[in-house]
């Protein structure tokens, strides 16, 4: 078993004719990914590398191209309408790897989904790799190995970095999912953290934050409470200054400052093995395994 | 992006709340002329962005347009916190009964904008919040829906008690939440909300912070930018795409992808070096923003070692080699270099940095160490 | 038993203190109901008529006047905003009588109301009344009667008319339910008919719709799957010129015109007494019970 | 409220829909000057509230100036069913590709804003609702986030294969949407919307239907009432806010409540009479709204007896008897007067009627009878 994305997932690429889209699209499909669609408005009845067919409209993918997901890949000022569209047609999983969603647009966006029940994971993210089975995203096939750990995480090449430590020590993975480090995302620590659990090969999961806001926290809190397979964490960010981004009074509202110290302070008390670099990863994980 | 006091409540304004009137001047001549016009006693105001400006002496009242002129030649030219004022805002000296706080801001956790008052306002929100919580009171706005009359009503309420007063705040709210929508903001604060003898409420001060992923749809708000209050090395790294941020150390990291770039950071600072910066190159690179990043690096005095972080996805190893050679060959740098490269395309980017005399580790642990050492050594 | 209102109704009247609303809150209070509090902005802490508590807002009333039904007096353009506020403090039933609020209000609205799974009656409606137990709204107390029907409608003095004629013949009422007559109304004859079925007291059910629409020939369906009591309908407008409000576009939507033999044909169908005149209510009846 | 096409166009552009030049005109030497302005051919369009304008003549195209100021002497001035032609709308002639239907309507049973186009324009919608179905498509709206581009671009695929034509539909779409919303409309309808040779799509009809509760908040929209198309009697009624409709019986009826109105109009016929109107006196009437109303009833020479049916409920017996005797003071009414009582106050308004020598009924039934009967006397 895997998280979220599986040889059951077939994929349609929203934007499968631009550069990013194009690019990606190819690494999916030589992943071995079931990527059944693509769709540009205008160039439906072509077909992507003479093989995939593409539509003008998502809901043409999914009802005449039989698609279940979709990965997003267009520009920033069309994702969030691209991410209503893909709502509407019916599918399960969207992934957005588009970066600069305003964070006002993903704050209507997201009862939307939750009203249709759909699982966004991203926008601004990575997207997810179920190793052997399915990549929808942009992590690097290469770096990853079919395995037994479960990795989560807001970052993207750091991601990369734990990955590749892990598969160097032979520790592979059963799904890594890059959640996207925006303000507002469709799919947090908490939700991984739950489907990891509920994971049958899922034997240990692996937790990357930052600074920012309380996700980790709330992540901690959680697993405390709920998980009971191992878990190891990071937090980047213990030598950044004091945000600038956001005033004083985010900070009220959310109960903290949302720095390094306190989120790995969070994840201690919650019995989670901190790293303090990423190369302590693999070292901590033998320990609880 | 953070707007200027002045910048924000001319949008407050537009949006339909009442601000005592007042202008913008950069010269103590301007600011005199100004308070002539508005006539009594005035206030001079630094316009920079940060807090606390009244207690570093960035505010002063003054009774009449000759002393509003010798505050301004005090104000204008100063430093607040690193930061140079060079406007000030003159306004009327308001005759205030009360003081509160009014703010929306976008919540990560709820994902939705909350509004946060206060009766007790005109006083840093972070302290009251510390000493005296029970006098904070939140509403959280569903996004498809706005603030609704009632919630408006329901804090103002907390505010007042007299009704005209509770309806001005209440309208002056929604007024807030119309004005934090349309400028894309992330944080829109009136701090103090002021009543004034007569009974008027008027927005005497007002902070907006827009979220950067908004300014490409909002001409009108990113034209607001003021370059001139930025570090120019943060100016530049923006123009060429980059991420940077300047810091006090002395080990300059160049990395691609933010998450990774400040676990770089984290592991200087691991092995006993100082981070002299943050910077993400970012996702699709090119050899162009490599060298604008080894020009902003390097022209950073403080900086002893550069300490390249780059794992390959669809950033390719070799753009960023190319970048190297290229701006070693266009710009003299006499410091020393350390790269660490892995993933898309590491094997013909070793070969590219080998023949132009780099060596290319793969290990982050080891690069950082080397780079820590350096600099180490050059102190 | 009765529906919606009953004696454990708590209502707060919004808009207590103005023309319309204390002149009915008199008149509810002296019906029997049981109104706990009032809502007039900027008048919490005093009292209407020396006895109902009144509070500055609807949560107010509902936390501490301990109200779990509001109905609405107040001016057309502050009802819609009443209607969120009553929703918000967490009411189980909202009628809202007043008369002009927009479509385009309503229309947003009622997805305000059906994420809280609250009840409204109207706009734009004369309330409901459960004979010798509460009234909420408008309908005269004196006209009704304790009983075994159900009275559902679209309108207001023609409703007063047939339960006039109802009580005269020694028909009382189990509850009356005026739904209002706007384009886009909370509660519909579908909600009242299934509400009607499931009350163990309610014997027979009469339903007075209107030209425009299809409300009536959906309730014809209905009735005909779902209702097992007998039904005897009316509708206003034979004579009514063809409706100059709405353009074709809309009848092409509902796929009806909206007339009154239309309707009357589709309660015919569904087995539902066609009453000829108001006065047809007794006989028809008669006949079915 | 229906707007005039040339009003809804106005609307339309201001929203930025792409529509041809064009004015309104309400003499022939303005129509000629409009077309000289234009140059080359014009379309001169009866502005009246009915479908089939131009299967009554009411449209016109002309070659040149003079032919368009022939044409608007013959338009201006005729009837189309009923309604007298007081304005003409002037626009050029364009040359049309393909014709399209594109309408937004608040939908009933949705509860929701649906639109609705076909690729079979610039005929009688209705028409090809019935006879090619397959032609028409829908998709509703959520009021919480308005059409969204996909939402356009789905129907906007259905009228173009053309990627910049679907393109500019889609647009086109958001845009009538926003102006729907912005007007407070009920209906908002492009037909037809046309391609032009050259790749364009242009809106070259405009209708839109406003909801009467919006007009108080939408002074903009209110304004626009055109009280000169309207039946002077209909107009008179508004102003006094009853809802009344002038018909072709003789039986004047007035009558609390619009369902019992109705219901006493069909019981009217049922017992052999016709109904000469609808009258809605309204809840909470006066003593001046009776008067009013029989001012209105009387004015109508069809009328042959007037028939009172009043529930009291909110509205008073009492008040009814008072503006009856008032205005039979007032004015000479010599038609019979059958008067139907029941509810609030009634035994006072008894009263009130006995002493100024009228006589109340209580069934709604024998005084509908007694009035047919009287009408039926005197014709």
């Amino acid at each position: 078993m895997s998280i979220f994305i599986d040889r059951d997932t077939k994929l349609v690429v929203q934007g499968i004719t631009g550069r990013d889209g194009s690019f990606h699209t190819k690494q999916m499909i030589e992943y071995g990914t079931c990527v059944v669609a693509g769709v540009t408005p205008g160039k439906g009845g072509q077909r992507f590398e003479d093989s995939v067919p593409i539509f003008n409209t998502v809901a043409e993918a999914v009802s005449e191209g039989g698609a279940n997901a979709s990965v997003i890949y267009v520009p920033a000022r069309f994702a969030a309408d691209a991410v209503y569209e893909a709502a509407d047609a019916g599918v399960e999983l969207i992934v957005c790897i588009t970066e600069g969603i305003p964070v006002q647009d993903m704050s209507r966006l997201m009862p939307y989904l939750a009203e249709r029940r759909v699982r966004l994971i991203g926008a601004n993210c990575p997207g997810a790799i179920s190793p052997g089975r399915a990549k929808v995203g942009i992590i690097p096939g290469q770096i990853c190995r079919e395995g037994r750990i479960g990795v989560v995480s807001r970052s993207g090449t750091l991601t990369y970095e734990i990955i590749h430590q892990l598969s160097a020590a032979g520790l592979g993975q059963t799904t890594c999912v890059g959640i996207g480090g925006d303000p507002i995302i469709g799919t947090n620590f908490i939700d991984c953290l739950a489907a990891f659990e509920a994971d049958d090969e899922t034997e240990a999961i692996v937790l990357i934050g930052e600074i920012g806001g309380t996700d980790e926290q709330q992540a901690a809190e959680y697993t405390a409470q709920h998980v009971t397979k191992p878990v190891v964490g990071f937090i980047a960010g213990q030598t950044a200054p004091p945000g600038r981004r956001m005033g004083h009074a985010g900070a009220i509202i959310s109960g903290s400052s949302g720095t390094a110290a306190e989120k790995m302070a969070a994840l201690e008390r919650a019995g989670i093995g901190v790293m303090k670099r990423p190369a302590d990863v693999v070292p901590l994980l033998e320990e609880r395994l | 992006m953070n707007l200027h006091e002045y910048q924000a409540r001319a949008r407050l304004k537009a949006a339909g709340i009442p601000v005592p009137d007042g202008d913008v001047a950069s010269t103590p001549e301007a600011v005199e002329q100004i308070a002539q016009r508005i006539g009594g006693g005035v206030v001079v105001k630094a316009q920079v962005h940060v807090g606390g400006r009244g207690k570093a002496g960035g505010i002063k009242l003054a009774a009449d347009p000759h002393e509003a002129r010798m505050n301004a030649e005090k104000i204008l030219g100063m430093e607040i916190k690193g930061l140079t004022v060079q406007k000030v805002l003159v306004v009327p000296a308001a005759e205030i009964a009360s003081e509160s706080y009014v703010g929306v801001i976008m919540d990560r956790t709820s994902q939705r904008p909350v509004f946060m008052v206060s009766p007790a306002g005109g006083v840093d929100i972070e302290e009251v919040a510390a000493t005296t919580p029970e006098k904070i009171f939140k509403a959280t706005v569903d996004p498809r829906f706005g603030i609704l009359p009632h919630q408006a009503m329901d804090l103002a309420f907390h505010l007042y008690d007299d009704i005209a007063q509770v309806r001005q705040a209440a309208t002056i709210m929604r007024q807030l939440y119309r004005a934090f929508v349309d400028a894309g903001a992330s944080l829109a604060e009136i701090n103090p909300l002021i009543t004034t003898p007569d009974g008027r409420v008027l927005a005497l001060d007002a902070k907006l912070a827009i979220d950067d992923n908004e300014l490409g749809r909002r001409p009108d708000v990113a034209e607001l930018r003021d370059l001139s209050v930025e570090e120019p090395s943060e100016v530049k790294a923006r123009n060429a795409s980059l991420s940077y941020i300047k810091l006090d150390g002395n080990v300059a990291c160049c990395v691609n992808g933010a998450g990774l770039a400040m676990a770089t950071m984290d592991l200087v600072k691991y092995y006993g070096g100082e981070p002299a910066n943050f910077l993400d190159i970012g996702g699709s690179s090119s050899p162009d923003k490599v060298v604008a990043a080894l020009e902003i690096i390097t022209a950073d005095p403080n900086v002893k070692s550069i300490l390249f972080n780059i794992f390959g996805g669809i950033t390719r190893c070799d753009d960023v080699a190319n970048g190297i050679v290229t701006a070693t060959g266009q710009i003299t740098i006499d410091l020393p270099i350390v790269i660490r490269l892995t993933g898309t395309n590491e094997e013909i980017a070793v070969e590219i940095l080998k023949r132009a005399g780099f060596e290319a580790l793969t290990d982050m642990d080891a690069a950082v160490k080397e780079a820590v050492r350096l600099a180490g050594e050059a102190a």
